[in-house]
């Protein structure tokens, strides 16, 4: 089973859970994250001092899948957070050892 | 007594306390980092009650009551508000509601100051300093000014606190910022929306501030409302236009800071201009506190965490200067400087002179003295980690 | 004079203004997303600044003073105030009080409207045309109204602002809503708390609004604050009981807006029904602005973000009609539907017929032409990212 | 008629309203946690509405008109306020106005009730109990206390609602929460900025509240509105020092609480007592509401969520006796037991159990009637999900 | 070493720290998240307007361990987190390459 | 490719942030989150309830790094995340087996 984590913008997290609905994806987690990367931030002024707001708002999704959709999810959150400009994201795949669904005890691809 | 002028001075008082609880403690609270919220208000809020406990047992009597060293401070005939009682009449009000309405006058200033000190003071050396300022400094210029003193005898103009509340907090600002020195970090505002909310109050309160101070529900009362309302929107106007102008965005805290910077310049003015001299008072001040608090501050370094100087202190000299230039024989009694008497600038600005100077001086010793009973800064660790928490076992969720 | 009178009069300036700064903003503002609550709030308080420097320029002339077109709009005798001292009354009042209590009507009508393009409006479009429309829009119907104009003439009753505040700002949000178009995504509103405190400085703020305009502390001024409290309560109760009847929860969202449009529409009403006709009202209210809001707008598909329309215009309509039905000789000297007058009836009709057609067709040539100078509309990416980062430069955190 | 103490009655209706929204809406609303913030505001602003429909309807005629079994209750002449009408007068100012100035104080008792049982109760079951309640229990005691009933022929004083507000609702919160039993779990107050907003408002208020209960501008009101601010500071710095010495840091809820139990304690006292008084009275209150809401209330075990016994029964306990104790001849023209009068405090004593055991008994029963109607509890699920999602369907974000 | 990441309901979170205490884990890092998944979440009204709120409120809890300790460690988040209901979540399991303790610069296990 | 998570105290949030990019390191991701551990939390009193705080607020940075960089990211994160004092945190290191740019759909190493 593979984790995969995706930094996006958040605007652009109804579009994605949508189309991991549609392929088979039915659960998924959320958090507000602030990123920091090519997107450039802004610098905000109050009365004399300057504040350089460094991190933006961006949101990690994570999803745990079994093995064998991992391209499938790569390439759909590919297309469906992608706006064209800085500061889209990444994607970081990762191994998931064991998954638990903690209401039944169930193990593995079935506890997804 | 007059059942209409007592109806609208206890209205007034209400207003003014308004100003503090919850204005001031808003409009800080709103502008300090978000670890420091409870800190902000609490002090304020304390200062509230503090001040009103040392009015009570003698700072009315120093400001208002007859005493051997008149000329600078009342006497202590009214202690503990001895002789106070239900038909004793100040002018057409009972004088118990003058005793209130003066009173949140000396709130206001003391918790004004805070502001200059935020995110770093210890709280009980700011309870300390805050006493024995309400009673060397404030007590002493209230009487000189409203109490029959020297200032007032000499002639200078002080509707409702341009010189006795602004320039006074101002500059005990301005010597507390210097004193403790710098912050460790500064921190964005954490919510505008507060000081919104903050700025609002006062400027609602205001009018019990300025339209009170004629201590009558008159003509005089109406004209003060009027100017106070003029001056305060020309210079929310121009302080965003400045900023707008050099190439920033309109802030909400631009608009918001020039409000109060035409507030506190009209406060002085409010019974002595018309509606046009209120116009000029309220351009001036936007634009030169806004100098003052952006471009001023920064070229001289200190760090008046919320502008107490740059509001107050600057807002409150311009105010008071220009009143010896607006004021008009025929809504006031005083004629300025427009209407051919130069004597009166002059003497504005020796009332404006004599109140830094004897305000500085004295902050300056008070708290070099509670320096010895208290340290006046909270520790590295407690700023760092944040007042709330460390001095007050308090947190914003 | 009357001292009594100046008394409650000043206060109710107070509590009018208390109505816009902080009450509209902190009730629009807990309305809108988080990214979008420093630009609602900033354009009121702009709003209050730019309106009362209009006001003073030429807005009260236009208002209140003798013009050549008597019929429509006053003329340029009081540009810049003048005349207006220490001295001159309004009534049993200073005229100072006066202007200042006129211009929080003026300014809490400008700024109900930007209710209706929350969220999406540029700043610099919205400070146009509110400059502009304050001039042409409001000024005269408040004329017409108030300052011995065409509707006055007729015997429309309007006691507090009906058609001159609410009708007038909610036909003006309603034309803004649709020239300016759909937002690209509606949000939830971030903090009800907010709209809470808001609604509650509505409230309060009304009696000044409602018993203010009876221009005296009596018992006309008293039966005004009594009928506000039942009509609003009522309304409350209505909204919230019809949407807890069509199978929704108890909403806090809905009481407050109940409370509200009971609060527009007994303005018109306040001075001229009783206790009983204040019950109708306020449960007529509640429920066909229930209706306006939450399906006639649906079903309409304009977006007014925040239901200027569906409160301001429903309610003020309403209650100008009933104000035709329930009016009391006995309370205001003018007789309704109830005790045989139709005529005044008709006279609603045609006040409120004509507020909505000269509003509708002026705002609407007013937003072309502001269009022309600067886009009305952010452009789509600052509406993404939110007004308060792209054209205030601020967040809250 | 009065125009000066009728400006002063219509400003104090809205200072008392303000103090309940949004006042004792944020006090508490700041208090609770994140989850149960719109329940509690809600249910503030729901009673607003629905004692003012009540009042209108019967409430105000049980409360003051003249009935059959007059030593308990009015009767029924005022149904719907008839006989209310604009010249109808009550002392010097208009009867409307005297209906809603203490219609705000049936508004506000009921409102703090809902502090003893937040966080659990279910809101139709609270809805049901309110309206009962202030017909059965409000009403009746407003009657004996200020309507020329049983405790005011006795010669029991009670200024401003020591009895008839604070014990009331006191003993009706501490009733209910037991009934109700324990919350399944304790929140941490989730931002205390909003029970500073609301602290300062019921401030302010209460000036209304208790200088109002002169019903006229004059130098009682003036004193009361002295004595008020005395009582108050007082109160707010011996919590704090409380909490300080006995080892706790300073906090803001602690000045907070201890002021309002100063406001509480100094209600019934109001109109009787001096500043030197006052200030014992604040002394007093401050420390045994400390106790009472710290110590007494972990002995006891009984879980009043946000304090409705531990300050308001208890300080308004404190506050009646020690008027017996503290009253002046001089001030409101009873003398207390320190001028010699040792019968007043016994009355006193008296109108203390009255007030308790009447409305203990009765809010018993009436909770215990609701609760066949429907659960007076919200479910497990409910409570724990957070009553704003679950009973109001919105939510804070 | 593991890292064990533990999706929950937020009033599990005492419950499940407290019994991890016992085992002797007595560190762990818990951060605010929103869950999409079977438990279904509900719709908001705002006068005419509706709003699905598809994602719920979360406690993601991510404790390093040494490996002796997992099975133990997935049995005790399994049993404390658990209501029954839908929505108690999941436990995720990650090979952890490397554990530093930054006040120390310990590595390895003894890191944690 | 690496993920290095690192769990340290919000104020030395900057500091890392810049000694990271001197080494030449763009993106990061850093998330509110808070820790329990051996730094202990504080009680607060509100009236008469006590209220225990066992978490303190820390910063979560996230780091995607090529495997080269792996000890001189570990180092510097180690140093100026630093203040001695319970509580600095940790530092932890997963295998990542891929990532994915968003924006330009690049892959591996240069997605970083
Ligand atoms: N090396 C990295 N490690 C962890 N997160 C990163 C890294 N680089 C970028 N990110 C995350 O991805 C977001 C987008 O990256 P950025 O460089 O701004 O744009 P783009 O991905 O379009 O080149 C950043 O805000 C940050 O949250
Ligand atoms: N595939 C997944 N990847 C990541 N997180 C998931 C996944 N499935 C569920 N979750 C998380 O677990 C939570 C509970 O899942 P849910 O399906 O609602 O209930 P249950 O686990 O009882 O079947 C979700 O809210 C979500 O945060
Ligand atoms: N086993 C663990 N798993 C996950 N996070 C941990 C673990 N131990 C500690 N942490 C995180 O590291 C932070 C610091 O740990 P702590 O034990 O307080 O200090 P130190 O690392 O200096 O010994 C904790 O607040 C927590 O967020």
């Amino acid at each position: 089973m593979k984790l995969v984590t995706a930094i996006i913008k958040p605007q652009q997290v109804d579009n994605v859970k949508e189309d991991l609905n549609k392929l088979g994806i039915h659960g998924l987690t959320a958090t507000d994250v602030k990123g920091f990367g090519r997107q450039k931030g802004h610098t905000e002024f109050y009365r004399g001092s300057e504040f350089e707001v460094a991190f933006l708002p961006k949101t990690k999704l994570e999803v745990a899948i079994p093995e064998e959709k991992l391209e499938k999810v790569i390439e759909t959150i590919k297309n469906s957070a992608k706006t064209g400009k800085f500061g889209d994201g990444k994607i970081f795949v990762t191994e998931l050892d064991q998954v638990v669904r903690i209401r039944t005890g169930e193990k593995g691809p079935e506890a997804i | 007594m007059n059942a209409g002028d007592t109806a609208w001075m206890l209205t007034s008082t209400c207003l003014v306390l308004l100003m503090t609880v919850p204005g001031v403690a808003l409009l800080y609270g709103g502008m300090v980092g978000k670890k420091n919220i409870i800190s902000t208000i609490t002090q304020t809020f304390m200062i509230t009650c503090l001040v009103t406990l040392l009015w009570f047992i003698v700072g009315y009597s120093l400001a208002f009551s007859e005493g051997s060293f008149n000329t600078f401070v009342g006497g202590f005939s009214n202690l503990f508000l001895k002789g106070v009682g239900v038909d004793s009449l100040s002018g057409t009000i009972p004088e118990s509601v003058f005793v209130v309405f003066q009173l949140t006058f000396a709130i206001i200033t003391a918790a004004l100051i805070c502001g200059a000190v935020a995110e770093r003071m210890n709280f009980s050396a700011l309870l300390i300093f805050i006493a024995i300022w309400i009673l060397l400094v404030y007590a002493p210029i209230c009487h000189m000014v409203w109490g029959g003193g020297l200032l007032a005898s000499l002639g200078v103009l002080d509707f409702a606190g341009g010189t006795v509340v602004h320039i006074n907090c101002g500059i005990a600002g301005l010597v507390a910022a210097i004193v403790l020195g710098e912050r460790k970090q500064k921190s964005r505002p954490h919510n505008l929306l507060l000081s919104l909310i903050g700025t609002s109050l006062l400027w609602v309160g205001w009018f019990g501030f300025n339209a009170g101070s004629a201590v009558a529900a008159n003509g005089g009362a109406g004209m003060a409302m009027l100017v106070t309302q003029i001056a305060t929107a020309t210079a929310g106007l121009a302080w965003m236009f400045a900023e707008w102008g050099f190439g920033k965005k309109p802030s909400l805290l631009g608009i918001l800071s020039g409000a109060i910077a035409g507030l506190v310049a009209i406060t002085p003015a409010a019974g002595f201009v018309g509606p046009v001299g209120a116009f000029f008072i309220g351009l001036i001040a936007g634009i030169v506190c806004y100098w003052a608090s952006t471009k001023l501050k920064n070229k001289l370094g200190y760090d008046d965490s919320l502008d107490v100087f740059g509001i107050h202190g600057v807002g409150g000299t311009v105010g008071a200067l220009l009143t010896g230039i607006f004021a008009k024989e025929a809504i006031g009694g005083a004629a300025g400087l427009l209407e051919g008497n130069t004597g009166q600038l002059w003497l504005q600005f020796i009332g404006v002179a004599f109140t830094i100077v004897y305000t500085g001086v004295f902050t300056y010793v008070i708290l070099k003295i509670v320096n010895l009973i208290t340290p006046l800064r909270a520790t590295a660790e407690e700023e760092t980690q944040g007042l709330d928490l460390r001095q007050h076992g308090e947190q914003i969720n």
